[in-house]
């Protein structure tokens, strides 16, 4: 398996912000995008996840062989931390859950509602739901965002052993994220140039 | 699917907010009708039909726009349409939590409310009957005008402004049904034309509201 | 060669209707003026509605207008779903307002003209509940669309909107139809013999024609509009992408 | 002027009112029509200025 993004454009509010993104990720690697602020890390990952259009390009893999963790965690405050979990599994048909608290430490808080947690713990639960769908292409936003130092080293575990049982992560972070064997991209030689001012066609510029 | 149901079922009951909310609501459009059209008790048998009909359509608007913005706003909705389930399906589930939420209770509760009303015996059967027909087509069409508005901060306003005149066939066949039981006339078109629209409604709209929701989520 | 295609391109758009404009205006003057003052001042009174039945000449038209211009947009919003030319999708925007005023149009002048005639100025008549809902149709779509900063968004909902609302306007007439079977005078739009009731052609002859100018003239007035509020549309879009590009520098 | 007999309150206030909706929605369109007009000519000068 491998993923190829070829030619990729990505817009934001119908305008271009990163063209021409080649890029490949076989099984058992990560890449790690990374590039300043609004360059449009995030539009790029939701386009190859299949939650944006692409402008222009091809994603060579479905987005029914990804997972796409983005800046909210989608947890129900009223649920517990198993419940919200056992309902993703369910929704990605993978079932048990054990695996994903054991690899983010969140056995003791299995019973407690997720409105209880901390951020971080949060962020912890938000990253499980990710092992829970056993997806094989991981798509992650900024994942370490309110981490400590264990955990960030849990969720590093996390990534290897995903790499290792034939996974792919393509990460965007500007924070280190403790996976030195990690391939990095900059994506900032890929912003858009504008475009012509007189093209008056059909697409306004 | 039913994991999706159950989800919303039980967030539902543990936030408050649905059955609670709604049924409350009902009442208190019920209670407040007699002190703005006085306590004439013909009057009120008369107009009970159409003032839990309306009752039970405001207490569903109400409730509409918590339909996708909670799930949209926690990011449930990207990592939903990333999900191995058609939109069509999830749009689907949602309408029928929301019904099982808020029509389904306001059906149940409305013989309760109708002796507040005076409402006449022989309108209690098909109120009951024609609410149990209609409401589920206020929640599909309800999902739609949320489908619509999902997006937009302060959409709560304009998911009204969208929603209630395409209420306004259900409203008028279903207030109709039971005010025609009530005068002793045949309600048998009405019933047919209710059940036609929601059923029309449950095949068809959800489609519209997957499309829009692409749109949305893009 | 050109196709009618061509012109979803909104310069080509802009630079047909700029030259079309004057005299599409031209005509929407001289026929609304041709039809209004022939119809106020010279036809007869009927013999039951006195001369309220001048009120027609203003009142068919603008309801005639008020269903059309609903028709225009739903053409120009499955113009848009399947080809995705934008200027369809701004046409049917830009005509919205135009078929709100008609509507207001069509009700205002049915109720003064209810007044005298069925002694009361509103009267939940199928046809003009019909219009009330039409109107509510009308400021849902307007709303949905200056609500939605993105236009491609917002051009997709409202088309979706705009399909969806179709269907549920007509099963909404029917459904008042059915509901009160209603006062208002059994005329199709068409057949404007049926105005005056149970009298002759012969005398509704004198209304048909002002009125048939008067709508022509409607229509005529709508065009111009359509194409002056497509080409604003057009340049506010241009301004928005503009603005857009200079901020990504 | 026609004499209209008792409607004249009726059919003078229609005519009043219709031409005045449609004589208010034309002077508007026309006003934004101008407003954006200029709006765009003064963007797209500042636009082509600097490139």
């Amino acid at each position: 398996m491998e993923l190829q993004v070829s030619d990729l454009t990505v817009t934001r509010g119908g305008i271009a912000v990163l063209e021409g993104i080649n890029l490949a990720v076989s099984a058992g690697e990560a890449l790690v995008l990374r590039g300043p602020n609004g360059i449009g890390k995030t539009t790029l990952l939701r386009t190859i996840a299949g939650l944006q259009l692409a402008h222009a390009g091809t994603v060579s893999l479905d987005r029914e062989q990804m997972a796409y963790s983005g800046h909210a965690d989608g947890i129900k405050a009223p649920l517990t931390v198993a419940e919200n979990l056992t309902f993703w599994a369910s929704v990605f048909g993978t079932g048990s859950i054990d695996a994903a608290l054991a690899t983010f430490q969140l056995g003791p808080l299995a019973a407690r509602p997720a409105g209880g947690l901390s951020a971080g713990q949060k962020r912890r639960l938000g990253l499980a739901r990710m092992v829970v769908t056993g997806r094989p292409v991981w798509v992650m936003d900024e994942p370490t965002v309110s981490l400590d130092t264990d955990a960030v080293a849990m969720f590093a575990e996390a990534v290897r052993a995903h790499l290792a049982g034939g996974g792919l992560a393509l990460l965007a972070t500007h924070i280190d994220l403790g996976l030195s064997e990690a391939r990095v991209m900059d994506v900032g030689p890929f912003k858009a140039k504008p475009p012509k001012i007189d093209d008056f066609d059909g697409a306004f510029l | 699917m039913i994991a999706l149901l159950l989800r919303d079922l039980r967030l539902a009951i543990r936030a408050g907010g649905g059955f609670g909310l709604g049924l409350a609501f009902f009442l208190i459009v019920v209670v407040l009708v007699p002190f703005g059209v006085g306590p004439n008790s013909s009057l009120l048998s008369k107009i009970a039909p159409g003032i839990l009909w309306l009752g039970a359509l405001l207490a569903c608007l109400l409730s509409l726009d918590r339909i996708f913005a909670l799930d949209w706003e926690d990011g449930s909705l990207d990592l939903l349409a990333t999900a191995p389930l058609p939109l069509e399906a999830i749009v689907s589930v949602k309408a029928l939590a929301h019904w099982l939420t808020t029509g389904l209770p306001l059906v149940i509760a409305a013989p309760v409310f109708g002796v507040l009303l005076n409402l006449p015996a022989a309108g209690y059967g098909p109120l009951v009957l024609s609410l149990l027909i209609g409401t589920p087509a206020l929640s599909v069409i309800g999902t739609f005008g949320a489908a619509l508005t999902v997006g937009l901060k302060r959409g709560g306003l304009l998911l009204s402004l969208l929603v209630l005149p395409l209420y306004v066939p259900t409203l008028i066949f279903g207030a109709e049904m039971a005010r025609r039981s009530i005068e002793g006339l045949s309600a048998q078109t009405s019933l047919l034309m209710l059940a036609g629209i929601t059923s029309a409604v449950i095949a068809l709209l959800p489609f519209a509201s997957a499309a829009v929701l692409r749109v949305n989520l893009r | 060669m050109s196709s009618i295609w061509e012109y979803a391109n909104p310069k080509k758009f802009i630079a047909t209707t700029s030259r079309l404009l004057p005299w599409v205006t031209g005509l929407a003057v001289v026929l609304m003026t041709v039809g209004l003052v022939w119809g106020f001042f010279f036809t007869p009174d009927d013999f039951r509605q006195g001369s309220t039945v001048k009120i027609i000449y203003i009142h068919v038209p603008a309801a005639m207008m008020a269903i059309n211009t609903w028709a225009m947009m739903l053409v120009t919003s499955l113009v848009w779903i399947v080809r995705r030319h934008h200027v369809s999708a701004l046409a049917a925007r830009a005509a919205a307002p135009i078929g709100a005023v008609m509507t207001v149009i069509a009700l205002a002048t049915g109720a003064i003209w209810g007044q005298p005639m069925w002694g009361t100025w509103w009267e939940w008549d199928p046809r003009l509940t019909s219009f009330l809902i039409l109107f509510l149709f009308y400021l849902g779509y307007i709303a949905l669309w200056s609500a939605i900063e993105d236009d491609d968004t917002a051009a997709d909902l409202t088309s979706i909107l705009c399909l969806v609302g179709s269907v549920f306007a007509i099963l909404s007439r029917y459904a008042v139809n059915f509901w009160n079977q209603g006062l208002h005078q059994g005329a199709s739009v068409l057949r404007a013999g049926a105005l005056v009731g149970d009298t002759e052609e012969r005398v509704s002859n004198v209304f048909a024609t002002p009125l048939f100018i008067s709508m022509a003239g409607f229509v005529m007035l709508f065009i111009a509009l359509v194409f002056l509020r497509t080409q604003t549309e057009i340049r506010a879009r241009r301004m928005r992408a503009l603005l857009a590009r200079e901020r990504m520098q | 002027m026609p004499d209209l007999g008792k409607y004249a309150d009726a059919v003078l206030s229609s005519y009043a009112v219709s031409l005045g909706l449609i004589v208010a929605l034309v002077v508007l369109s026309i006003l934004r029509a101008r407003k954006v007009r200029s709006a765009l000519e003064e963007v797209e000068a500042r636009v082509k200025k600097d490139g």
